[in-house]
């Protein structure tokens, strides 16, 4: 068992399956000599070399195109789009094709890809480099919507990702890449991709988060239960298909709910969550559900973002509305 | 610099040409050519792509059959290209290559079913590792590119054919694809069907360049042009770039000049925006007439052998009409249960749901 | 005063805003001598010129990228994307660019431009030719989506989008352009571009529904009406920015909603009204809110794209479960 | 097809070049360059530009500035296009390009604010209509694209000039909107900074054309080549272009062969892709040394007027830094204030909410 961050952890699942399967190719924008802007894919062209661990051009639509194609004709692409806020050109690929391409087939060809990304705010990055469209990739039929909040998840989740035979957008924090170690072991051990993780269990509310906001969601549940009061903490992981059963199990118990995610509110992926809860969990609801979300505005440069980004305050707040709520 | 015209498929300028439009020979004919009855094949299989048109827009007119995209006066190029292809090639298409995909075992009910709104004319029975047709322009390239370089790294001598119109080249898609392509040296053919228009955009109006071909110049590699109408010339150039493609060679580009004798698809009205001359003009020049022609006057057919091939291909096409109308529509749950591997949890109650609700008629209220 | 079907009057506020100010120019593909392929420009080059109703060659990004310049250099740009299928590829330069403009050079420059697109299923298309994605423009801070469900209403929404100063995603229902004609009096007025409408209003429950779908709606609450029940009917209009108010007010009054819509469930505009409601309106929720929407797969083919769409017994079966909620 | 090598910009090919690595001349110099004191403004904002990258990078190593590209080596670019442009034209750079806004008119205290993560940065106090730098990769060439067709559809004699990397060049953006802008003959000038590097992509491993100047063709129009190291002959390929557009002439492009002579940005580590050897040689062929040698050789300058320029530069990056620093945040209603014209409704509450959390530390848990 090794500590890792969370992009090692990346790195680790990545060289595990390439050594693993002969399928996996990676491809993507300085993802080869240079081990990835972030260096999730550092020393793999060395080691699996550079047919398997692709360089591209700069072309984000042909990069998504490419894999489809890798992915009808066998192979297991694991395709990376540098930062999220260049994933758009690449969504017409995804939602046209990877995710229909079964479907449309009858299951002749299908799509067994990942996309990966670093996403979210709170580095301090230049424009356009702190975006959280998870939502519209999980409207999208299809698809698997998958974001770790741990090096352990990442390690387990992504190996899980580049298994499935379907196509998985796989976003990676990159507030949480190099936050904190956790002990991975490197054992080739997937996780499930349909299920929620209920990372604390308490009785009193529900707090629902994914990807780096899962931080500040620990961080207020911690100073709840210094005063008493215990919360689930649930990690949703895999946004589509999404586990509701899980959801609606704890907030049966506890009657309270706050989602807390990054992106913007409005259509934000808290809202299904949301919506899910009024329309098979209604009468266990003990209070409104509260969201705490980015605001429905442009991702701010640096000097706001952590005016824009949930804190621990603004879930505490949410939090302590639920539970005064009678 | 010139602004290019629509090119007159009559002019010097459509590339290399073996058949003059009147079926002369203008240049010594390939070796598969050189025997007039092995010609006799490309020439049934675009009498029956045609033959095959004529009855689906007739399905269509008649509400048997949805949009539909005619290759009127465009069949050398489906026959041309997928005659020179091997079994095990990739073909990905657009939605106007069925004449390509006859010839690689798609079979007509599939064409038709996927055209009446049925996926499962999408679950090729033949060419199982063919793409289906391609809606959104252009972006089967970018898979064409994946493809080919699947073969590339497992040393395989296979290569991907990727069809795409005029149209088609004016889209990132198309130029992100053919550049990669060059930079990775993969064995992709792409093939241009310039049929001269984009519905109702001309060549002209479409880019300024003065051929489609030089476009691959700007990905490092050389592009050719031959006349669309004439088979013998496309399947040459699409051989000849095979060969290179299995020998190693990089990408290859090749521009089909050629007519859309018809409206753009069912949904078209073709006389809104170009001059019926223009049309009646450009029939000197197609495919079907001109070989007929060549093969006529060496004496490899006649007047006989062609009322026996329409009847051949009408009895075909009967069959696969019957066929095709005959099969149910798909049973609702097949929405879900293709859409991925396993049914995810998530999905299952709205699948029930589906079912619950499924209607026996077919509403149309559009 | 004249009786246009939905087409017509889309037609009409092109017209009327062109003749009335110059800034307003036209682009897309097969919009100039053709008249766009649902007929939406007809006459419209020929009368204004083909330098203001402009054909484009072959390529959505630069038809929405272009049309960003147009407005940032003080042009009224309307582009059209042939169908919403095809509008994947311009998402990149709406959501980090148009969006974006004003907030980013804190008004220097602006994006005073309309992205039109024909929207939806039920007309038997061919593949790609049925999206209802309005979820994911929804969803992106900055921009304005915007259904219109009448003729009336797209002949005074389409105008209002022309003269809002900022990026309007605008989608037609293709199923109702030639379905029905409505008197339109076509004399420049705009409707507002912050306001749901009440189309109907009743006491007993609250249809919450937009473009082709209310038709579906309002024939469920007809039958309903039969059997004595009376619903409010709100049609959305205007996704963002979200006219919440209205939708509380009505279930203020009603305690129970259903919300309509033909896009996938999981992540659809309806969770976000769906949540809305539980976040400030639970204590006046008698029945959980039912969304009665496409299923999270993708638009079938035309044989199937019927048992895909909601249908009035599908609303009505959600509505008597709400009404029978105890 | 020979696969491209990275240029040297020692070669022969670079295109158009009136001053060698030396400073010599080696053909007859354009009108604007025969008088050698006439230089000296061009000679004064490359040292400022390099001056300005040397001070940013010290201010971003101190954290005091966000992640910044510095454009050594690169200084005749902006200088050349930027000196050849009118006030009245638009200027669309990408992230490398503060040297061209230094010449616009665009303050240093805007362009450390908007590298310092505030966006008021972009809300320049002069050239209000060109666009603020741009991080996605080729995007802005459609914004210009539209820019131009503004400036055609009115009939003014404005052009809208471009700015792109090499990298850049592979997206599709760049093509769809060099291909319209062939089409519809909009006066637009494409300006390649083809600085070798995308990153850590070498420029042969992103495309396999010849030159990216060549590019042009696919859209219908001749792109050319210039030392982008000599800003004698960027400024002249520039103005030369600009006249013709101004005259009605279609779009032009021009590739300036350079290098990137610093990491891509300070987030960047360029040893790990690329040899310290290569980096070392290219130090002989940057523009700010080949001028000077030629304005030292012509005597229109000396060692005394460097030394003063040099501390008129510091002088005046000190006081934009100072006035940088002592720029408050902005205020968190900001994020709110100019996403629409006017604040909806539905927003309201949030910016209430954003003002009762705001809070007055700047948390750098990252
Ligand atoms: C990305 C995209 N945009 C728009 C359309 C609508 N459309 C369908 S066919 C067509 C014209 C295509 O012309 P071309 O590539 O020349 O092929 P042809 O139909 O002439 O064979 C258009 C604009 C589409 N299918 N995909
Ligand atoms: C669409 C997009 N994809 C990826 C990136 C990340 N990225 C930033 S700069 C860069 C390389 C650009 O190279 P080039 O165009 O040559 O410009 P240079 O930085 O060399 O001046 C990349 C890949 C981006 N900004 N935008
Ligand atoms: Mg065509
Ligand atoms: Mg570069």
């Amino acid at each position: 068992m090794a500590e890792l961050n969370l992009v090692e952890a990346v790195n680790a699942a990545l060289a595990y399956e390439l050594a693993h399967d002969a399928c996996v190719v990676l491809l993507g924008e300085d993802i080869g000599v240079n081990g990835g802007v972030f260096r999730a894919t550092l020393g793999l062209q060395a080691r699996f070399g550079a047919e398997r661990v692709l360089d591209t051009p700069l072309a984000e639509t042909a990069i998504a195109g490419a894999a489809i194609g890798m992915a009808a004709e066998g192979l297991k692409p694991v395709a990376e789009i540098q930062f999220t806020g260049f994933i758009y050109p690449a969504l017409d690929q995804i939602v046209n094709h990877a995710s229909r391409l079964r479907h449309r087939t009858r299951g002749r060809l299908t799509c067994p890809m990942v996309l990966r990304s670093p996403y979210g705010a709170g580095i301090h990055a230049p424009e356009h480099h702190s975006e959280s469209p998870e939502a519209l990739f999980a409207h999208v039929p299809g698809l698997r919507m998958v974001i770790p909040s741990s090096p352990s998840r990442a390690y387990g989740l992504l190996l899980a990702a580049i298994r499935d035979p379907d196509p998985v957008i796989f976003f990676e924090p990159t507030r949480l890449y190099r936050l904190f170690r956790q002990e991975v072991d490197d054992n080739g051990a997937a996780l499930p991709l349909d299920a929620c993780f209920v990372v604390r269990e308490g009785g009193d509310m529900t707090f629902v988060s994914w990807g780096a906001m899962l931080r500040e969601t620990l961080d207020a549940a911690d100073i709840l239960a210094g005063e008493g009061v215990t919360a689930d903490v649930i990690d949703v992981a895999t946004l589509k298909p999404l586990d509701m059963a899980t959801i609606l199990e704890s907030v049966a118990k506890t009657g309270r709910c706050v989602i807390v995610h990054e992106a913007a509110r409005s259509g934000g992926f808290g809202a299904e969550i949301a919506a899910g809860l009024v329309e098979h969990g209604l009468s266990s609801l003990l209070a409104p559900v509260q969201r705490v979300t980015g605001y429905d505005v442009v991702v701010p440069l640096a000097r706001l973002e952590y005016q824009y980004l949930p804190s621990v305050e603004r879930i505490l707040a949410a939090a302590r509305a639920a539970l005064e709520f009678k | 610099m010139d602004r290019p015209m629509n090119a007159d498929t009559d002019s010097q300028n459509v590339g290399s040409r073996f058949l003059s439009p009147a079926g002369q020979v203008l240049q010594r004919l390939p070796a598969f050519a050189q025997d007039p009855a092995a010609l006799a094949p490309l020439y049934r299989a675009m009498v029956l792509t045609r033959a095959f048109d004529t009855r689906a827009m007739a399905l269509q007119r008649t509400g048997k059959l949805g949009t539909f995209a005619s290759s009127l006066g465009q069949e050398a190029i489906g026959v041309g290209v997928a005659s020179a292809m091997l079994f095990n090639d990739v073909l990905l298409p657009y939605y106007r290559d069925h004449g390509a995909q006859l010839l690689r075992g798609v079979t007509m009910v599939e064409i038709l079913l996927y055209w009446g709104g049925d996926e499962r004319g999408n679950d090729f029975s033949a060419a199982r590792r063919d793409f289906p047709l391609c809606v959104p322009i252009a972006s089967q390239v970018c898979h064409a590119l994946g493809v080919a370089y699947a073969m590339k790294l497992r040393r395989e001598r296979r290569v991907a054919v990727c069809l795409l119109g005029d149209g088609a080249t004016s889209k990132g898609d198309f130029y992100e694809s053919m550049n990669m392509a060059g930079a990775w040296r993969v064995p992709l053919l792409l093939l241009i069907n310039n049929n001269q228009w984009a519905i109702s955009a001309p060549r002209s109006a479409q880019s300024a360049a003065r051929t489609l071909a030089q476009k691959a110049l700007a990905a490092g590699f050389e592009g050719i042009q031959v006349d669309g109408n004439d088979v013998i010339a496309v399947r040459a150039a699409v051989q000849n770039a095979l060969d290179t493609l299995r020998g190693g060679g990089g990408p290859a580009l090749i521009e089909a000049m050629t007519y859309r004798l018809g409206d753009h698809t069912t949904a078209d009205d073709a006389t809104r925006y170009r001059a019926a001359e223009e049309v009646s003009r450009q029939w000197q020049f197609e495919p079907i007439a001109r070989l007929r022609n060549y093969l006529v006057n060496t004496g490899a057919w006649g007047k006989e052998r062609d009322e026996h091939l329409q009847r051949e291909c009408a009895e075909q096409i009967d069959r696969a009409v019957d066929a095709y109308l005959a099969t149910p529509p798909p049973a609702p749950a097949a929405m879900f249960d293709h859409l991925y591997a396993a049914l995810p949890a998530a999905l299952a109650p709205q699948r029930d749901s589906a079912l619950r609700f499924a209607s026996p008629e077919d509403k149309r209220d559009g």
